[in-house]
């Protein structure tokens, strides 16, 4: 077990991979020279060469065409968005065509990329830079959508996306790349997409998160059980599939559930879980599933407003002690 | 630029040649126009853009491919299929509907697909292919192969961002692929002076210091030179092309459409007056390569095969309900997890879970 | 009252605001000559000319664009997307921008823009035009989605929106257009944005539904009254803002909810409205909120698979049966 | 093209507009600088793009403009903010996150604007700004108004679909509009050599079929003559073009970006050569328009400017939390509706219907 950041776990996974596998290669832009906007891909472009680390104009609609296209000739393209934000003027190569291109084309021929992208607020980055739209694309039949939470995860998880069939993405957090965290020191390790982890357990209230603000909600876990409050606290990973089964497992233990996510709350992740909450645990439940997500504003620039309209710990652990007021415990 | 008038040398064409081109043509001519008939006998869905007039730019380029190459096209695809060897039967199967189609039903119209010859799609959103067709032409690269990529639009096509990014890309990243304009003068009902601030298409090369070309796409044996010169360009010095060809649909835009509105009827018949079958037939006629009881022959046993071809796809079963969600994931755990799935519930929910049914 | 289509509904209240404000214009492909692609805009280009009913080459990034900046001027631009399909290409101007200009620049410049564009299935058109994306824009703070499914609504919605200060996404549908319904005589009719309606009144369970959808629905309460059950069916209208207390006073009356929607259900309409309903009505519900929606594959084009895949009447009666069922009702 | 070399005639300039031009850039030098250092010291956050070297680029062009005329520009925008008049202190404010700042404090940086001074806005998402100032121009052009917009931004931008998107509804609907691109030579640290397939950016007019023309974007004269001229077409005949100034940014792409890895120091140093604001004092006193102790004074009144503007600012309120749902939509009954929601809480929700509190 070795201690290192979100960042080098991703680093690694994709070194591993691109080592492993000659058809993989990475493409975005600044990944090369610069080495990642946010530095992913340090040392990867002297390593491999520019061939495999393909730096790119500012064409993201074009060059996730092309990772669409290489794919289906059978490479691995692992491609950077650089944040998620940007990742909508490719959005019709995401979603009418990379999603769709297996069915259409009556299983003939798929596309085997990753699309890997931060998303996540807290810089006071504004409005055009601080989104977290990744429910959108969760709801789309064809990709996978993850967002692992953790440093091992983030190994773990990139290793499989790169070696699945289909497209997935990756879902990174700007805010995570610096968060330590213990990881494995199997070089075979990998993780399975589709699966929920409970990665704290207790006995009053289920906590679902996923990306940092499964950080968030573990922080809002230990400052409750001080007040012997035992949350459980349970990491999506993954937003297509969804493991509704593993939160209903806790809920039903529970019988209280708080969605915490960073994104906007109205038709956003929390709200296809609540549903399935509800309708998997209907007669579990003490109080109804509540909810707290980043404000429905554009983010602002101030901070006192940037801190208004982030889902803080302490919206959290305030909508937590509702819930328990509500259903009885004081 | 090369000149409309400049047909190519006519040592190029032999008579095996001439044939084949002209066989595919009127073979393509012969399906479109069944395939309308289909249409309105409501055996045919969705939409239906047929290419007729066009038959030249298509079978001219698509003659010049080499094995190896790599086509797309766009969703007035019908043509793009046949003259790519697909059988006519699963294509009109693949109209149709049926599992026996060419992309086993899903596709339709205009998805038409053959990866076995390369033929890597039609694609209804315009423009959107030719970044796709670029990434296949940078997967050529990667792996060193010898061959190029074809990828064929439409005029409308040129004015939407993903001709520009996937252009520039080909360009600063030297990939072996011709853009192929099939010019037929209106995206809809929306000519190129109006949608184009600069109508000579060919020119927009420059933008990426590329080779740009204009030709004549009515006549098979320019479209046919021009591709096999610029494709070999593409194959052996990985430089990308701009190709051109002027040509014009005979029919709507699609077959809800008169494509009366906006185009005179003077404008229709003048381009009726060269048709690119009927003048490629004279070509050779005058040139001694085909006979007339040739070309008569072709045109019969063009319209048995497709007659065939209809008659067996009707014949073809439809895909079954029950594979509804197959091919939505490609491996197989995936696959067996989505197959188990209750329709119009949420992703992931078992049938099974339910009492009632569906 | 008149008895009159959807498509000239929408005609018309397009043809009333050209003649009230001048500021108000039409931009999009086809709909000049060509009458536009399902010829909502029949007329208006030979009454009003060429630079009030603009036609556009296909260029939605950038035509979606203009409208922004026009609109940022004080015009009121009314942009026709073709089908919900092609807006992909145009999402960033939609979501990081139309949407967020009001508030980045601290309210000094606002959108008055109407994005009108049809959605749905059910003809053939295949995986890339058949699909119902609202629910991502209905996501969106800083822009309203509404999508009206009558006549009435078509026209005074339609009006409504080119009024309103701010972007509004107007859904229509492919399969709507032909439908006929009555339309007041009143030039000045005009619906609010915002407001459900119920559209039936039921006592047994509460029906929801937005735009064609709405139009099975009524079918499906209406062959299921034969049996003696009373459906009560709610029109949304307006997926953003959600008039969720409109569907939870229904549902406190009737105890059951289903929801049909013709997009994906996972992370859909029927998603945050389910949440809604079992937090308003937690103590009322007799079974948890049912959902269907569309099956989750890209749309197949042959005809037997996109029946198995659209949420039709058989679907919609069958889910309600179910629930009926499942809390007692035999 | 205009070459770099041809220096506009010195008839243009007297000694106010040389005050005026030479005082811009001092103040945009000197704001910058404590702009950076501002940053250091954590009462700037988020991104912060500096345009040192590029004074000549941006207060050229921008004192071409007349009144009416309209601006956009990309988050490269303190200097633009400055240059189109809007006061230092309503900047800093907005780059604090002050309530008095250009934008009250929501925009932050990247998004400075002024739309009194018909200046609109700073945005984020690399050449997305372009159709939205065609769209202006449209309006301009729509209402018959005597005015032309002018949209700035980096090279970077150019690879964008956006950019043609634009530059061909700009053409094809003779739009009053003159693009600007600020050519540093990278988008952040990819060379323009690398990312272009056609480096020389201003030919790419050409593929619409619209004037172009490069400049070189240091020497501020230049700059103002060639906007006042290409300005003058987009107002008078509806004709838009593309220019393109060359310049440099001295510092890196933000100030996380030291700017060394891809750009030698030897590049950096020759550039700093070519200081458009030494160079056009120089220009100025070898004229005789300024004297050495006028520059002098110059550099100490824009000193004293900008760290009062910093005092200011910094004693300037933030933003009520309370406000934070105001301005997400217009009108004013659902400013009302919004207001009353809980934060973090599903949109519509009302905080007083929970009892306990965020
Ligand atoms: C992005 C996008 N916008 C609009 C449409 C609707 N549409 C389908 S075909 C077409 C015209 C295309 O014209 P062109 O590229 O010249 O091809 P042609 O039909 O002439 O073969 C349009 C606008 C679409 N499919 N995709
Ligand atoms: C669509 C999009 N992709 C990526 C980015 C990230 N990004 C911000 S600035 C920048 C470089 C832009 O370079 P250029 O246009 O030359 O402007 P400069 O920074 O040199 O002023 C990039 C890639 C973005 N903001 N938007
Ligand atoms: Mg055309
Ligand atoms: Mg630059």
């Amino acid at each position: 077990m070795a201690d290192l950041t979100y960042r080098e776990a991703l680093r690694r996974a994709l070194d591993d991979e691109l080592a492993r596998d000659p058809d993989v290669f990475l493409m975005g832009e600044e990944i090369g020279r610069f080495e990642g906007s946010y530095k992913v891909t340090a040392g990867l472009w002297q390593k491999y060469g520019p061939e495999r680390v393909r730096e790119t104009p500012i064409s993201e609609e074009g060059f996730v065409g092309a990772g669409i296209g290489a794919a289906m000739m059978g490479l691995r393209p692992v491609v950077e968005i650089m944040t998620i934000n940007f990742i909508l003027v490719a959005m019709d190569q995401v979603i009418n065509h990379a999603a769709k291109i297996r069915y259409m084309f009556g299983g003939a021929v798929g596309v085997p990329m990753v699309i890997r992208t931060p998303g996540g607020a807290g810089a006071q980055l504004t409005a055009q830079h601080s989104q977290s739209l990744e429910a959108w694309f969760a709801g789309c039949p064809g990709i996978k959508v993850v967002a692992p939470a953790s440093v091992a995860d983030a190994y773990g998880m990139l290793k499989t996306a790169i070696r699945d069939d289909d497209p997935v993405l990756f879902c990174e957090n700007l805010v995570m790349y610096n968060v330590t965290g213990t990881m494995p020191d199997d070089p075979d390790y990998t993780v399975p997409l589709g699966r929920a982890a409970v990665v704290r357990e207790g006995s009053d209230l289920t906590l679902v998160a996923h990306s940092y603000t499964v950080q968030r909600a573990l922080r809002v876990a230990d400052t409750m059980s001080r007040d012997g409050i035992e949350i459980e606290v349970v990491d999506l990973r993954s937003l297509r599939p969804l493991d509704a089964e593993t939160v209903a497992e806790s809920v039903r233990k529970t019988s209280r559930a708080l969605i915490a996510e960073e994104g906007w709350s109205t038709y956003g992740v929390g709200a296809e879980l609540a549903a399935r909450i509800h309708r998997l645990c209907f007669d579990d439940l003490d109080a109804p599933v509540e909810r707290v997500g980043g404000a429905e504003v554009p983010m602002p620039y101030s901070k006192p407003l940037e801190l208004a309209a982030l889902p803080l710990e302490s919206k959290i652990e305030a909508a937590a002690r509702g819930l328990l007021a509500e259903s009885g415990i004081a | 630029m090369a000149k409309a008038a400049e047909t190519p040398p006519d040592t190029l064409l032999d008579k095996d040649t001439a044939l084949r081109l002209f066989r595919m043509m009127a073979l393509i001519r012969r399906f479109e126009e069944r395939t309308e008939e289909q249409y309105t006998r409501a055996r045919i869905g969705g939409y239906c853009h047929l290419a007729i007039g066009e038959e030249a730019s298509t079978v001219g380029a698509i003659d010049a491919l080499e094995p190896g190459d790599c086509l797309y096209a766009s969703y007035r695809d019908h043509g793009t299929a046949l003259a790519v060897g697909s059988e006519p039967v699963a294509v009109m199967a693949e109209l149709f509907g049926k599992e026996t189609g060419v992309a086993h039903g899903r596709g339709g119209s205009m998805h038409l697909m053959d990866v076995q010859r390369r033929f890597f799609g039609g694609w209804g959103i315009v423009g959107a292919h030719l970044p796709i067709a670029t990434g296949t032409a940078l997967a050529l690269s990667y792996r060193d192969l010898p061959n190029a990529v074809l990828c064929q639009f439409g005029d409308g096509a040129v004015e939407t961002g993903s001709f520009h990014e996937a252009l520039n890309l080909a360009g600063v990243w030297d990939l072996p692929i011709v853009f192929q304009i099939i010019n037929n003068q209106y995206g809809m009902g929306t000519s190129v002076e109006q949608s184009s601030a600069e109508p000579d298409l060919w020119r927009r090369a420059a933008a990426y210091r590329m080779h740009g070309e204009r030709i004549d796409g009515n006549d098979v044996l320019a479209v046919r030179e021009a591709t096999a010169r610029l494709m070999g360009i593409a194959r052996r010095e990985r430089r990308p092309a701009l190709l051109e060809t002027i040509t014009y649909r005979f029919r709507g835009h699609s077959v809800a459409d008169a494509g009366k509105v906006y185009r005179s009827a003077e404008e229709i018949e003048s381009w009726r007056k060269r048709d690119p079958i009927t003048r490629f037939g004279l070509h050779c006629s005058e040139r001694g390569l085909l006979e007339q009881d040739e070309i008569d022959q072709v045109w019969s046993d063009v319209a048995a095969e497709v007659k065939s071809a209809i008659d067996e796809a009707l014949g073809a079963a439809f895909p079954d309900p029950d594979t509804l969600y197959e091919h939505v994931y490609g491996d197989s755990a995936w696959r067996e997890q989505f197959s188990r799935m209750r329709a119009g519930a949420p992703f992931g929910e078992r049938g099974e879970e339910r009492t009632w049914q569906t």
